[in-house]
């Protein structure tokens, strides 16, 4: 073979620099019989990272439940896709963007979230609502108010443009992120069924075509990057940052949809990490052909780019898809409509290789299979942490309480993790498209699917903490709080995807972390019958040896029946009956009380019950179609005290009088926390659902009633609801500036 | 009745008005292409919200020069009612069929929250505003990065000399205050209309409160005011 | 040949991006900062002859490139002193 | 004393917004476009007697004004040639 531009000359230190090991090299050269030229070894470089082949991950990833009744695709495409009947289907991911975003918080956060939406309407959705799950490091560090308000930033930039409403998520603050920032962004989309696309490459002479933006030197090497360790060196990886333009995907995003009406298109992808190898090696491996790529053909930005630049580019906003032969002018048409680069650029061809030219010559010869499931598998070592019992064994009873109940509340709900999120979510559109019948702010938001009487309730949900102490419960705990949200709308769960965010694979402490939170993931996701219908794993979120939280971040989907059955999470009407469901006492444990109080993290966490979680969803969703609830509001970090304080702000601005007496320490009572609870309002239907949770063996409890103008807990404390509203709006202040 | 939206490439709310106008207002409703020059008979023209080609360089800059807006301008001169909304108002400022310009928010964030709008004047005044009194406060969403309204003083002494200031933003009683001034636009001005009245710029969103289920239908009032 | 088209404000004309920036850099030490303002720097790439550049580029900042309600712009050819 | 700073996109950074201008431009007929390149043009004006101003304001660049993982910069003090 010969090779038209000069390259460097391939060995096993030059693909080692390209992250590739030694083992693996000698395995590249084994599968393709000699030895890969410096394209082909970049190639292999980013199919085999640990971002595109999953290697560390894939053997556990396997143990999810992937399928149910509804379930259309499971993990393997761009996306999943479940079912919600009169023809329609939603389909949805959750992907990270935590390097990019810690170099250029900006435009790091704005790709991402240009990224998934591209999954989503790669299949044929239209994107619906997103979603975004953020981790920065402590509110003092020097970095966070910058990465905070360029992340923040980036995301409304990216997606206010695209017109897809941003309608939730989550923000946390932990010094363990204070070197590697998490940024988790999740699309939903909405796809009539008989309206899908997959990426698959079909139909022999078929050809293939490039769509979108022009390749410039992006990027290039984004995936290994976003695989490998962050060092000093980071500063020298910089240029590998992309700029969004989230006006051209706009414009892909209509093209697109209206390309997808005919039946011109056979198969599309879009052009994320590793790009143009990526969509074309992983088209041609589901659909089982070879794919020939004529490099001349693709539109560039810049001049002299070689094929190992653009084989590996990351410039954004680009798909590849294959036509059905014929309908090429009918879809230059259309592209040309939208203003978008549209070009013939190979074939689909009998074979398994993938076949690349460049001015007239082969650049690239290579077996599709060596690329996707040749990648190393490996099951690396797993050892429990060493500091594990030492955070078991905090003496909790001996904390003290640090102040009167009121000022730990104000402390509470004004801290970091607890407060408003206000400033964040105004930045976001979340009305566009006018379906956000419940936005950001309570414990899941809602999206009415117009043409229907259905709506869809999303939310994301992880408590790192929990994590931490107990990576299996604590991951288990993040589904089962993710159901409830929903359900705390009047939704049932549909589907989760997940992403899951981790430290160095090769440590044993981060691979038992993570192999324990997967399984806790499954226990929970079966026990709930919620499968698991797509992810993302990001590793190597460490920094100088020094590692996040483990963060599995749980994205997921809820039905509603019918709209008018949509749950809100504040009080209501004075004289409602204030209920909870589940135990009155939570545990200090892994607690934003001790965290927030004492600067720890410790102790052992209370356990999950799944069977009682899925009944109290089922509780709640009856509450709500038959009109006996008036509200729902999960109780999690802070507990009972913090939860009753948001029921009264995101209310009609009602307090409430609550009597509830300690039956060990206040603090427990106040601000323990524990799974399965909702604090629940009710009128004449309280006596109704007294009696349906007894049949469920669910604990109910009557807190008190709704009204007055304060939150009055007997014996305790008591504060106005515009003292609450201060301290909850005024807690991010100290970190934004604003 | 029909309602012509027009589709500029970075649009997004033109499917919101699109459904505003025929269920709100329960009026016909069609897609007007920017590169188009035809108006599909369109009793009324909607520039709806979005970005505009992406809202580069400045926002509505770039939409004023397509095709389409040649018929629209003619369109306004003929006296048809044209309502900008959000990006649409931009454009029409930009485009000079409303005085004035649309600058950056204070603060420098976009910003997506209610806010309250006080018509200021007598119902009827345009086309839009049949149903809306004098003194009426509405609630509406914003969504935008550049809604500070400016113009120089003198314009704007005739802007209230001759009536044409529609919406100033205030507060939930209807006062003007620093804080229900979302952008920090000049004599908190929200909404406006041209000499003859025809054409009406808005930053709010009507076209996001039309309907009791999303908790607001202050905006459908606009929609129905122009449907006979 | 290149033109350079700088945008800026009119004198008058609010910037409270400037007024931002220069909050940014007082707060960061740099005490001399008097005050800041944000404009554009626009590069045009030309082709032709580049007869008449000046007054073609012009007429783009009038028709496209500035708007008169709210700023004013320059035109300097590349090879031109500032 | 004045400074002023130009802050552009390095060479082969995506620029959405020049492409777009550059597009506009050949669409209202300046067919001689060949592109454009969209920068900020930052006018710093500076208390004290201006010593060292050049080596405070490209400090100011490092530190606030540009973004070097995707921007170049340069300052010019008033008076200077460009
Ligand atoms: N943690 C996970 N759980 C379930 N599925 C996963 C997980 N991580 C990845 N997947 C699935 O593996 C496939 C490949 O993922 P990925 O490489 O992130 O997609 P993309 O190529 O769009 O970036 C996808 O179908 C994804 O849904
Ligand atoms: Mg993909």
């Amino acid at each position: 073979m010969t090779n038209a531009t000069r390259e460097p000359e391939v060995t096993a230190a030059v693909a080692r620099e390209m992250g590739v090991t030694e083992d693996e090299f000698r395995r590249i050269c084994e599968f393709i019989g000699r030895t890969p030229n410096y394209t082909e070894l970049g190639m292999f470089a980013v199919m085999w990272s640990e971002h595109c082949s999953y290697k560390s991950s894939r053997i556990h990833l396997k143990t999810f439940p992937t399928t149910g009744a509804r379930v259309l695709k499971g993990p393997g495409e761009n996306a999943g896709i479940v079912s919600i009947g009169d023809g329609l289907a939603v389909v949805f991911k959750m992907e990270s963007h935590n390097h990019p975003s810690f170099i250029e918080p900006y435009q790091g956060a704005a790709t991402g979230v240009g990224g998934i939406m591209r999954d989503i309407f790669t299949m044929g959705a239209r994107p619906i609502a997103n979603l975004n799950s953020l981790s920065f490091g402590a509110p003092d560090h020097p970095k966070t108010r910058y990465l905070l308000g360029g992340v923040v930033a980036g995301i409304g930039g990216y997606g206010n443009c695209m017109g897809v409403p941003t309608v939730g998520g989550e923000l946390r603050f932990n010094p363990a992120y204070n070197g590697n920032i998490l940024v988790n962004a999740m699309t939903v989309g909405l796809v009539p069924e008989e309206k899908i696309f997959l990426g698959q490459a079909s139909g022999v002479g078929n050809p293939v075509m490039y769509v979108g933006s022009r390749t410039g030197r992006d990027g290039i090497h984004g995936a290994t990057m976003a695989s490998g360790e962050f060092d000093q060196q980071t500063e020298e990886k910089r240029p590998t940052v992309q700029v969004g333009d989230p006006f051209t995907e706009k414009l892909l995003l209509e093209a697109c949809l209206e390309a997808m009406k005919g039946d011109h298109i056979v198969g599309i992808q879009d052009m994320g990490a590793a790009g143009l190898t990526c969509s074309t090696v992983e088209m041609a491996d589901r659909g089982e052909t070879g794919i020939l790529l004529d490099l001349d053909r693709v539109p560039l930005r810049e001049e002299g780019m070689v094929p190992y630049e653009m084989m590996l580019s990351e410039s954004q906003e680009r798909m590849l898809l294959v036509a059905q032969k014929g309908h090429e002018e009918a879809l230059r048409q259309i592209f040309e409509k939208w203003d978008l680069q549209c070009a013939v650029v190979g074939e689909v061809t009998a074979g398994d290789r993938v076949v690349v030219t460049h001015q007239g010559q082969v650049v690239v010869d290579l077996p599709v299979n060596p690329l996707t499931s040749g990648a190393p598998l490996y099951d690396r070592p797993r050892a429990e942490p060493a500091n594990l019992r030492e955070l078991h064994d905090l003496d909790l009873a001996s904390l003290d309480a640090g102040g009167s109940p009121a000022d730990t509340l104000v402390k509470l709900l004004g801290s970091p993790n607890l407060c408003s999120r206000r400033w964040v979510w105004t930045q976001y559109d979340h009305h566009v498209q006018t379906n956000t019948v419940r936005g950001p702010g309570g414990d899941a938001a809602v999206v009415r699917i117009k043409g229907t009487r259905k709506a869809l309730a999303v939310t994301s949900d992880v408590n790192p903490r929990l994590v931490a102490l107990d990576p299996e419960e604590g991951a288990a705990q993040a589904v089962a709080e993710a159901a409830r949200n929903v359900a705390c709308v009047g939704a049932a769960p549909l589907a989760i995807t997940d992403c899951l965010n981790f430290g160095n694979p090769e440590k044993p402490e981060i691979m038992w972390q993570f192999e324990r939170a997967v399984a806790g993931i499954g226990r929970a996701c079966r026990a709930l019958g919620v499968p698991v219908i797509s992810g993302n794993v990001s590793l190597y979120d460490e920094t100088e040896a020094k590692g996040i939280l483990p963060t599995p971040t749980v994205g997921l989907v809820g039905l509603i029946d019918d709209v008018a059955h949509v749950g809100r999470a504040g009080f209501q009407d004075e004289g409602d009956h204030v209920l909870l469901l589940g135990e009155a006492t939570g545990s200090l444990a892994g607690s934003e009380w001790l965290h927030v109080l004492h600067g720890k993290l410790g102790g052992r966490i209370p356990k999950v019950d799944l069977e009682r979680e899925k009944a109290l969803g089922e509780l709640l969703r009856q509450g709500f179609r038959d009109g006996t609830l008036k509200s729902a509001h999960d109780v999690s970090e802070g507990g009972l005290a913090v939860a009753l304080a948001e029921c009264c702000l995101l209310g009609s601005g009602s307090g409430a009088s609550i009597k509830l007496d300690p039956i060990d320490r206040v603090d427990s009572l106040l601000f323990g926390e524990a799974p399965g609870r909702v604090i629940v309002t009710a009128a004449a239907g309280a006596k109704k659902l007294e009696k349906a949770a007894a049949k469920l063996g669910i604990p109910f409890r009557k807190l008190g009633k709704v009204g007055g103008d304060s939150l009055d807990w007997k014996g305790l404390f008591r504060l106005s609801v515009a003292t609450l509203r201060d301290v909850h709006e005024g807690g991010l202040r100290a970190i934004t500036g604003a | 009745m029909k309602f012509g939206v027009v589709v500029f490439p970075g649009s997004n709310c033109d499917h919101d008005c699109y459904y505003a106008a025929s269920h709100a207002a329960g009026a016909e409703a069609c897609f007007l292409w920017h590169k188009d020059r035809d108006l599909k008979g369109s009793d009324v023209i909607i520039l709806p919200g979005g970005f505009s080609y992406g809202d580069y360089l400045r926002s509505g800059a770039m939409a004023r020069f397509s095709p389409i807006m040649e018929e629209v301008i003619a369109f306004a001169n003929r006296g048809g009612p044209v309502i900008g909304i959000c990006n649409g108002f931009q454009i029409l400022t930009e485009s000079g069929l409303l005085p004035g310009a649309l600058m950056r928010n204070k603060h420098l964030k976009f910003l997506c929250r209610d806010v309250f709008l006080r018509a200021e004047q007598d119902a009827g005044r345009t086309p839009f505003t049949r149903n809306v009194e004098k003194g009426r406060v509405l609630r509406m969403p914003i969504a935008h990065n550049d809604g500070c309204y400016f113009a120089e003083p003198h314009l704007l002494d005739r802007l209230e000399g001759e009536g044409q200031v529609i919406f100033r933003y205030v507060n939930a009683a209807g006062e003007i205050t620093e804080i229900g001034n979302p952008n920090g636009s000049l004599h908190a001005i929200a909404g406006i209309t041209n000499e003859k009245r025809n054409v009406v710029g808005l930053m709010p969103h009507p076209d996001r409160c039309a309907e009791e289920l999303l908790g607001n239908h202050d905006g459908a009032l606009l929609f129905q005011g122009v449907v006979p | 040949m290149k033109a350079i088209v700088t945008v800026t404000l009119k004198r008058g004309v609010l910037d409270p991006q400037g007024q931002a920036v220069a909050g940014g850099l007082k707060s960061l030490g740099f005490d001399e900062v008097r005050g800041v303002r944000v404009g554009k720097h626009i590069e045009v790439e030309l082709g032709g002859d580049g007869a008449q550049a000046r007054e073609r580029v012009t007429e783009m900042c009038k028709k496209l490139l500035a708007n008169p309600v709210i700023e004013d712009f320059s035109v300097r050819l590349e090879g031109e002193g500032a």
